[in-house]
């Protein structure tokens, strides 16, 4: 694909939805027709207690422009607990590549219940611009293999 | 001179397994896809080559078929890590690569006129399996050929029907067993070793080889001396995690030897000086 | 400072008794200034034991560093007890070393040195470059006196202390059996203004900062070895299935080697900064490490490696977590 | 060639001649001195001790690529060397010098192996004396060296205060010398014999030796002694020692892939590591530090010696001056001997 | 023996759902160029059955062994195809879905990037599914039987229920008698029933229920298992009594030398008892109990020449010798129902509770107007500490009537300033109650009370308010700040917060309406069955909605005000919710255990127990293992407990817990795939 520009820059962005609040949220924008930016890719998991901040790394090393983790509201779990493991793990994770020069904006979180598609809607929308604004994420890129 | 880093490509002509269960085992009978690697390619029993996938990884493996053996090399394989499982992913008319032949080779022409036993236990047949073909397709060149194996149970003997079609054509005294007791096993019940004892090769004019499990080497070496075998008539294959195989990377070094080189084949005798080749 | 006598014989003691089966502790290094762990398995070889603002290592890594080769059969594991020479920053990490589990308080035998600083030993080569016969290093009130080749030389403490020593504020350690001198009063003051500085930064000086540090990273592993809080039985970072970091040396990878290592001393360092001293390509790994120390501080008012009952860090969480930049 | 001399004024210029081709020279990244390709003579830091990490990644890359493949593409594109070009190491130390002839034979030994002798062939090293130890560990003069040795250089300066000394040594160092012969003036009488002098006081600063007669045939010998145990109790099993050490060599090969291209490639690897000897099995037969530490020091000072005849160590001194916890391979020598 | 991975990618077009948007044909083109895939088809409705067939046709025909859907979400059709892969043998955890109509063709309008996206999501699907392996789905056989912990109104009627189902139940109260806090209550809001009419007869049939084994005086030790089979542990506490010996003719009790001496807990220490008891009249079951914290001969080892009660009882029945007795069963379902505790109202010292025997606490002001209390039913200002063994012939002092009665609502619930956030929710009922009980028996008496908020919520509540209130009771908005004495009346200081005015209210008495509590001994049941509280420290449901009644444990369910304040209604009808919840699983015999659960490699843990901590199922242990001739603890996983949400694994620093389905190996290469950009 051609260089991104910043006009023309669509940034890539790797989300990991829990499967009961967040990805049935997504599901519930897609039944009520709710249009968004298509930069956003899931990977599905059953709670955002599953994801580990290193997959934030790993995401961003092979090229994504920015991560989102969302997952149920506090309180709201379905494990009880995974989201405020989670909250803590990100906060932390978000500070530590803020410092080590990785905008904020690329590392988001959000929590979208399963009746929230329109917030959906927003949070991709937000964080799809808040990467816009920063840029393309070269820095941290694996070297391109050239054959 | 052609850079020894970069495989050739084979054609997997056949493919199936010898022995079930989480470690198994699987042959693969290979021909080069580009046929002029023939010109250059010769092995001898013993060596070995790097057998892998790019994107996967590479691992040294014996070849298990004898030069004897025309148009084909076999590689038998047990799965174990992340490059044998992918390696036993693929079947017939796939491809994967190799590079060799490696290291050196069992003395088979020292050994003319020699009566010959091997002893091996499991996968440990694989380095075995050319010496006897190479064996059997120069039958007059040696004495008698005694042939002394041994696996688990019966599902995990390798090369099952070559042992029947040579207990049927009688030019190799053949003794086989199992570690325990199973219905309608016609062979010996127990371990390798004590089934050394029971076939009790003579030691004259002999040469033992055997591969096999360090525990199983251990205790053969041990019946061997009580047998009468001295450390020079006593062949072994090492087998150290190899990268390069190449004689470079240094990896596969037990004490001054690099097994990749200077091995995989030693005599006992050898090896008693080499503290960490039984490591 | 530590009567050198009183240590020795308190050793001695120790290492005599029947469950104890070796003593860890510090011995005068082969050249220079330095001193170097020792590893006492009997009471003649206590009259090597030293302690001196040399001695730098942290012990506690190796209660934790010692490798189980298979047990010949029938084979009784040692299960004597392990007597350790702590400083104040050593001791925590006994401490987190507990809170995870690695083994139980009566495994060990603690042997406390309430300590007001050791020295760089960078800086004290640097000063004094080329001192190849045994010197020694004695602290006296606000200097630290240096003795070599038949010279004493008095420099102030602050010229040669350690950075880590600047910021201690557990200079008396937090655990121990038996203390071997007087406790030290807290004499400095951690106020993270290193971390607030670069926090302060553009993204993009942040990042080229760190991009010149990473690029030097030679990925010998030395920082995560030396670690006492680092001992997983098989590191994420060697694994190949799956590949969470790829072993080739570029900024990339080694980018994501140091996040993943500072991550996962999240909570848990606790700020000995043997990470940082044994760098050979001085990468200021406690920069990292102080990131995230004072970030849990700030946030979870959590410090670890000071109670032996806490939960870890991240095992755990309140409602009230702060959570402002959630959408 | 006569020798040459480079005034320390005309030294950046000679560099930004050189620089054309791929140059290395010693540089300042914070305190630490580090080989790097130059582009800007300022960059360059002449006036060093020694650099931390050898200058042996030149021609032995931490990373290398073999060869690039795509999935699914049985193609095999292999690394040209040949295309990085001329490469100039600029002031290594004789030590780091030799320590590439030691390595020499191991790439050549049967396989030539076909990246590192292309670009030892590609390269020339410049040498740079030691007037000076570099610390107070160096032995070079135990193990072969010299702290002028000029073993494998194809130039050698010798800082003489203003100016260097230039000795030219081989014919690739000539044709070096020519490109910067403007810069150059012919070196005037009695700077050789100054040099000499210097040398002379260079050695005699040596503060370390072992005699090391003896040691190969020992070592083995040892096997089963408690020294190993004891000079290996405090190691930590990082890679320092080895991947500081100009003469370390041991590889490890493994395969990246990205989004269905990849390559194989070759990163340095440590026997200090548990994982360089481990069996997928979980068996190792070197289980712990005290295996380790003796493979090291035995291949270093028997095994090496008895396959090519030559010690692979230079006496360097960075595995003492940097091992974090002063594991010194003088007293394990010393040990040795004395056992 | 390792099949090589054969894909098959089915893409829907569903109608024109997907197609319309997203290049279907270009996903199939796309797809089979993607390694390990055998085949890639569309179809129109892949989840009809022609669609279905498709699919096992090709596993039967080609012999895949994986199967990526892209249609719609995986949470409309996962398990439709799982069971289309299970139909024809294949193991149905060897689907992955990739979602290209809810999170793609229908929220994006661009065709070229719908497409690209949705290649990128099938990818990524065939990428996790080419490492995905089989899993077991787990059933575990349930015992037809039920621990409930706590005999109160909650307790018993889950019992009953359960009982009266035909399941087995173990009924343990840790008090001489069932009964509960009801017991203790005169009579009920707003209907004004007698409390202890309508719950005795429940008390007696739990006694007499051939389902049911009540054990009283009793205490669960120890919990082991996971649903459907849990062990336990009962100690049955010595009562020195042999309860089948006792006729309970209460002839013991009166010859106590301690006689009168003893505060009854029952009537909440207004009332006295001896040392050998029955707590109250009606209790169940009626067999005495000796109180061996205060009794004579069994703390000094001496009650006169003989124990008077010994001497007394004609039946024989008092055994000195008798031994706490443990018990051990199976259960397969476990409720608690351990209900609550008062506020203790000495924390709230303003109010001067313990200090001016006129302030009361409203359970105490219900044993007083109870009929069978210590005052017989008499709203009288309780002598406390002055009930000495009156000498013979000594007057008794009359206790006092008062005709100023105050009632101060929320005494320690909405309240920061104890760490009580919450609303009682029954206060404000019980304390219209009580006052229309004071206005009934002293009809002259003025009656205020103070209240922050009235929450008549309840069927009936709002009429019963509003009639209390007909009858002159005074509703003062505003929480009093202090009560002090001054002369022989009490004075209540407080705001009228209505007209913002401050004032003294001179009172005779005062009756605090104490909040609701979590039991103070709440920890032993937390420790035993590894519940959870919620933040105001109650009992944790597992969803505050929809499974009110659950735990996170499966097969432990909360009844009654153990999960949160509650009043008789609702604690019955969460009982019977309770009950009905144990009964699904007692009545299907079985129960599936979750298949994508955690796995741990013990050749790697290093027995750190992170993942120990934060399980909220307490699903992991660590247990010794030998490694290589060494004792190591490292952690391991109770499937039957897992519910695969994998904290776990994201906490575990080697990567040695990991959670099937969803193992770093899987969701790895699926980061690799989405993070390139086009």
């Amino acid at each position: 694909m051609a260089e991104n520009t910043r006009e023309t820059f669509e940034p890539n962005i790797v989300a990991f939805l829990c499967n009961w609040c967040s990805y049935a949220g997504a599901d519930l924008a897609g039944t009520s027709r709710i249009h968004y930016p298509s930069n956003v890719k899931v990977v599905r998991v059953m709670c955002t207690g599953r994801v580990n901040p290193l997959f934030v790394m790993n995401a961003l090393q092979q090229g994504a422009d920015g991560v989102l983790v969302s997952g149920c509201h506090p309180g709201d779990c379905h494990y009880m607990q995974g989201n405020y493991y989670a909250r803590r793990r990100f906060t932390l994770m978000r500070r530590f590549l803020e410092y080590l020069g990785v905008e904020p904006a690329r590392v988001r979180m959000s929590w979208v219940s399963a009746s929230e598609g329109s917030k959906w809607k927003e949070v991709v929308e937000e964080v799809v611009e808040g990467v816009k604004a920063v840029g393309p994420m070269d820095q941290f890129k694996r070297r391109q293999l050239n054959w | 001179m052609k850079n020894p880093y970069i495989p050739y490509l084979v054609e997997i002509l056949d493919a199936w397994y010898e022995a079930p269960g989480d470690r198994c085992i699987k042959t693969f009978k290979v021909t080069f896809a580009d046929p002029a690697v023939w010109d250059v390619w010769s092995h001898r029993p013993g060596q070995c080559a790097m057998v892998g996938i790019p994107g996967v990884g590479e691992s040294m493996f014996c070849v298990s078929s004898s030069p004897t053996e025309q148009g084909y090399l076999r590689f038998s394989i047990m799965k174990t890590g992340r490059n044998t499982s992918a390696l036993h992913e693929l079947e017939a008319g796939d491809r994967f690569y190799v590079r060799g032949p490696y290291g050196n080779t069992f003395p088979l022409d020292e050994w003319k006129g020699k009566n010959i036993v091997t002893i091996g236990g499991g996968i440990g047949q694989a380095p075995l399996r050319p010496v006897i073909q190479y064996i059997r397709d120069n039958r007059d060149d040696y004495g008698e050929l005694t042939v002394i194996y041994g696996a688990r149970t019966s599902a995990d003997h390798c090369f099952k029907q070559e042992f029947e079609e040579m207990n049927a054509c009688g030019d190799v005294c053949c003794h086989l067993s199992i570690d325990v007791e199973e219905e309608g096993w016609p062979h010996f019940v127990g371990f390798v070793p004590q089934l050394l004892l029971e076939a009790e090769p003579k030691p004259d004019n002999a040469i033992a080889v055997t591969c096999g499990p360090p525990i199983m080497i251990k205790f053969v070496l041990q019946n061997l001396e009580k047998l009468g075998f001295q450390p020079e008539q006593v062949y072994t294959t090492l087998e150290n995690r190899m990268k390069c195989g190449i004689g470079k990377c240094g990896r596969c070094n037990a004490g001054p030897l690099y097994v990749c080189k200077d091995g995989p084949v030693f005599s006992y005798a050898q090896l008693k000086q080499v503290p960490e080749a039984f490591a | 400072m530590v009567d050198q006598a009183k240590l020795r014989e308190v050793a001695r003691e120790v290492i005599s008794r029947e469950d104890v089966r070796l003593l860890i502790g510090y011995r005068p290094g082969t050249y220079g200034f330095r001193a170097r762990p020792a590893f006492v398995e009997s009471a003649e070889q206590v009259e090597e034991l030293v302690f001196t603002p040399a001695c730098v290592s942290n012990l506690a890594s190796y209660l934790v560093l010692e490798e189980k080769p298979p047990l010949p059969r029938g084979a009784e594991p040692d299960n004597r007890k392990v007597a350790v020479m702590v400083k104040g920053c050593d001791s925590r990490a006994l401490v987190q070393q507990m809170v995870e589990k690695a083994y139980e308080r009566d495994h060990l035998v603690v042997l406390g040195i309430p300590c007001s600083g050791v020295v760089d030993m960078a800086r004290v080569e640097a000063r004094f470059p080329g001192v190849l016969s045994a010197g020694s290093i004695i602290r006296e009130g606000d200097d630290f006196v240096l003795s070599f080749d038949g010279k004493t030389e008095k420099v102030p403490a602050a010229e040669l202390l350690a950075d880590k020593c600047k910021r201690c504020r557990y200079p008396t350690p937090l655990v121990s059996d038996i203390m071997l001198d007087d406790e030290v009063e807290r004499f400095a003051e951690d106020d993270f203004s290193d971390i607030a500085e670069l926090e302060g930064k553009s993204v993009e000086e942040k990042w080229a900062y760190w991009a010149e540090k990473f690029s030097r990273c030679i990925r010998c592993y030395s920082c995560r070895n030396v670690c006492p809080m680092c001992y997983c039985e098989d590191c994420i970072l060697d694994r190949l299935k799956p590949v969470w970091m790829r072993r080739s040396v570029d900024i990339s990878e080694n980018t994501a080697f140091h996040i993943s290592r500072a991550y996962h001393l999240a909570g848990r360092c606790i700020q000995c900064g043997e990470c940082a001293r044994v760098c050979p390509v001085d990468i200021p790994l406690m920069e990292l490490n102080r990131k995230f120390y004072k970030d849990v501080e700030e946030l979870y008012d959590y410090e670890p490696g000071l109670s032996t009952e806490a939960t870890p860090l991240l095992s755990t969480f309140s409602v009230e977590d702060r959570e402002d930049f959630i959408l | 060639m006569a020798d040459k001399i480079l005034k320390k004024d005309k030294a950046a210029e000679a560099l930004k001649e050189l620089s054309k081709f791929r140059l290395f020279a010693p540089a300042k990244s914070d305190d630490v001195v580090l080989f790097r390709q130059i582009e800007d003579p300022a960059e360059a830091c002449l006036d060093y001790a020694n650099s931390t990490v050898p200058p042996k990644k030149v021609v032995f890359p931490q990373t290398e690529t073999l060869f690039r493949f795509k999935l699914g593409n049985p193609e095999l594109r292999e690394k040209n060397v040949e295309e990085e070009g001329t490469t100039v190491i600029f002031g290594l130390r004789p030590c780091d010098a030799r320590a590439m002839s030691i390595v020499d034979n191991l790439f050549s030994w049967d396989y030539e192996d076909p990246y590192y002798l292309k670009r030892r062939e590609l390269t020339t090293l410049v040498g740079m004396a030691c007037v000076t130890p570099p610390s107070v560990n160096c032995f070079c003069a135990s193990v072969g060296g010299e702290p002028f040795g000029t073993e494998n250089l194809d130039l050698l300066l010798v800082d003489m205060g203003e100016e260097y000394l230039v000795k030219v040594l081989t014919d690739k160092g000539g044709k070096l010398a020519e490109t910067i012969g403007s810069f150059m003036e012919n070196a005037p009488e009695g700077a050789a014999a100054k040099a000499e002098e210097l040398a002379g006081a260079a050695r005699e600063a040596l503060s370390r030796s072992i005699d090391t007669s003896g040691i190969e045939a020992k070592l083995p010998a040892l096997w089963d002694s408690p020294l190993w145990k004891e000079v290996s109790a405090a190691c930590l099993g990082c890679g320092i020692c080895t991947y500081l050490c100009p003469t370390c060599h041991c590889f490890d090969i493994q395969d990246e892939v990205e989004d269905a291209e990849g390559r194989r490639c070759r990163m340095w690897d440590s026997c200090m590591f548990r994982e360089y000897t481990l069996h997928a099995s979980g068996h190792n037969p070197r289980p712990t530090r005290k295996e380790r530490t003796r493979n090291r020091i035995s291949h270093k000072y028997s095994y090496f010696p008895g396959k090519f005849g030559v010690i692979a160590c230079v006496g360097c001194g960075r595995c003492v001056n940097l091992c974090p916890v002063n594991i010194d391979i003088l007293e394990i020598l010393g040990k040795v001997v004395e056992a | 023996m390792n099949a090589r991975p054969k894909i098959g990618v089915y893409i829907c077009h569903c109608g024109i759902n997907i197609a319309a948007t997203v290049d279907v044909e270009e996903v199939v083109r796309f797809a089979s160029t993607l390694p390990d895939v055998v085949v890639a088809r569309n179809y129109s409705y892949m989840c009809s059955d022609p669609g279905q067939a498709l699919i096992t046709e090709d596993i039967q025909n080609m012999g895949l062994n994986r199967v990526v859907v892209a249609s719609c979400s995986p949470r409309m059709h996962e398990p439709t195809f799982r069971k289309t892969l299970m139909s024809v043998g294949l193991n149905p955890y060897f689907l992955e879905m990739a979602n290209i109509r809810e999170q793609c063709s229908w929220v994006h309008e661009d065709r070229i990037a719908a497409t690209e996206k949705a290649k990128r999501l099938v990818e990524s699907a065939v990428v996790k599914v080419r490492r995905l392996e089989p899993l077991e789905v787990k059933e575990v056989e349930v015992e037809p039987s039920c621990l409930i912990i706590g005999a109160g109104i909650a307790g018993i009627q889950a019992a009953l229920d359960i009982a009266d189902a035909g399941f087995k139940v173990y009924l343990v109260e840790k008090t001489p008698s069932v009964g509960g806090h009801m017991a203790q209550l005169d009579k009920t809001f707003p209907t004004l029933d007698c409390s202890a009419c309508i719950l005795t007869p429940k008390m007696v049939d739990v006694a007499n229920h051939p389902n049911i084994e009540l054990l009283t005086y009793s205490q669960v030790e120890e919990i082991s298992g996971y649903v459907g089979n849990f062990d336990v542990k009962v100690r049955k506490k010595s009562r020195f009594v042999d309860v089948s010996k006792c006729t309970g003719c209460g002839a013991c009790a009166e010859a106590c030398r301690q006689a009168g001496r003893i505060p009854s807990e029952f009537d909440e220490g207004l009332g006295m008892r001896s040392c050998i008891y029955l707590p109250f009249p009606q209790a169940v079951p009626a067999k005495y109990t000796i109180d061996k914290e205060t009794c004579l001969f069994l703390t000094r080892g001496k009650c006169g020449d003989s124990p008077k009660c010994v001497e007394a009882c004609e039946a024989g029945a008092i055994d000195f010798e008798m031994k706490d007795e443990m018990l051990e069963f199976k259960v397969g379902t476990i409720i608690v129902a351990t209900g609550f505790d008062v506020f203790d109202a000495r924390n709230k010292p303003e109010y001067g509770y313990g200090t001016y025997p006129e302030v009361v606490t409203a359970l105490e002001f219900e044993r007083l107007v109870s009929a069978s209390g210590p005052y017989g039913g008499k709203v009288v200002i309780p002598q406390r500490g002055k009930k000495k063994k009156k000498k013979e012939g000594e007057e008794e002092e009359a206790p006092r009537v008062p005709k100023n009665i105050t009632f101060i609502q929320c005494v320690g619930s909405r309240d920061k300033s104890v760490g009580n956030e919450y609303c009682s929710r029954v206060c404000c009922m019980y304390t219209a109650k009580q006052a229309h009980l004071a206005k009934d028996k002293i009809p002259d008496a003025e009656i205020t009370i103070f209240y922050m908020d009235v929450r008549a919520f309840g069927k009936g509540y709002e009429e019963f308010y509003d009639r209390v209130r007909r009858e002159g009771i005074r509703y003062i908005r505003g929480n009093p700040s202090e009560i002090f004495r001054r002369g022989d009346k009490l004075v209540v200081r407080a705001e009228d917060t209505l007209t913002a005015t401050p004032m003294e209210h001179e009172t005779d008495m005062v009756v605090l309406s104490v909040g609701l509590m979590p039991r103070s001994d709440r920890r032993e049941i937390i420790d035993l069955l590894k519940l959870s509280s919620s933040p105001d420290q109650f009992y944790l449901e597992a969803h505050p909605k929809l499974r009110p009644v659950d735990t996170a444990t499966d097969g432990i369910f909360l009844a009654g005000a153990c999960q949160g304040p509650k009043d008789i209604p609702d604690a019955v009808g969460q009982a019977k919710g309770a009950a009905s919840a144990a009964m699904i699983l007692m009545a299907s015999g079985k129960v599936k255990v979750e298949a994508q659960t955690s796995v741990v490699d013990e050749a790697t843990c290093r027995g750190c127990g992170f993942c120990v901590e934060i399980c909220p199922y307490s699903a992991i242990e660590l247990v010794e293992v030998n490694r290589m001739g060494w004792p190591v603890k490292v952690a391991r996983v109770n499937e039957a407990l897992c519910k695969g949400c994998g904290a776990c694994a994201a906490a575990c620093l080697s990567g040695s817990i990991q959670q099937r389905s969803f193992r770093d190996l899987q969701i790895l290469p699926q980061i690799e795939v989405l993070g390139v950009s086009d």
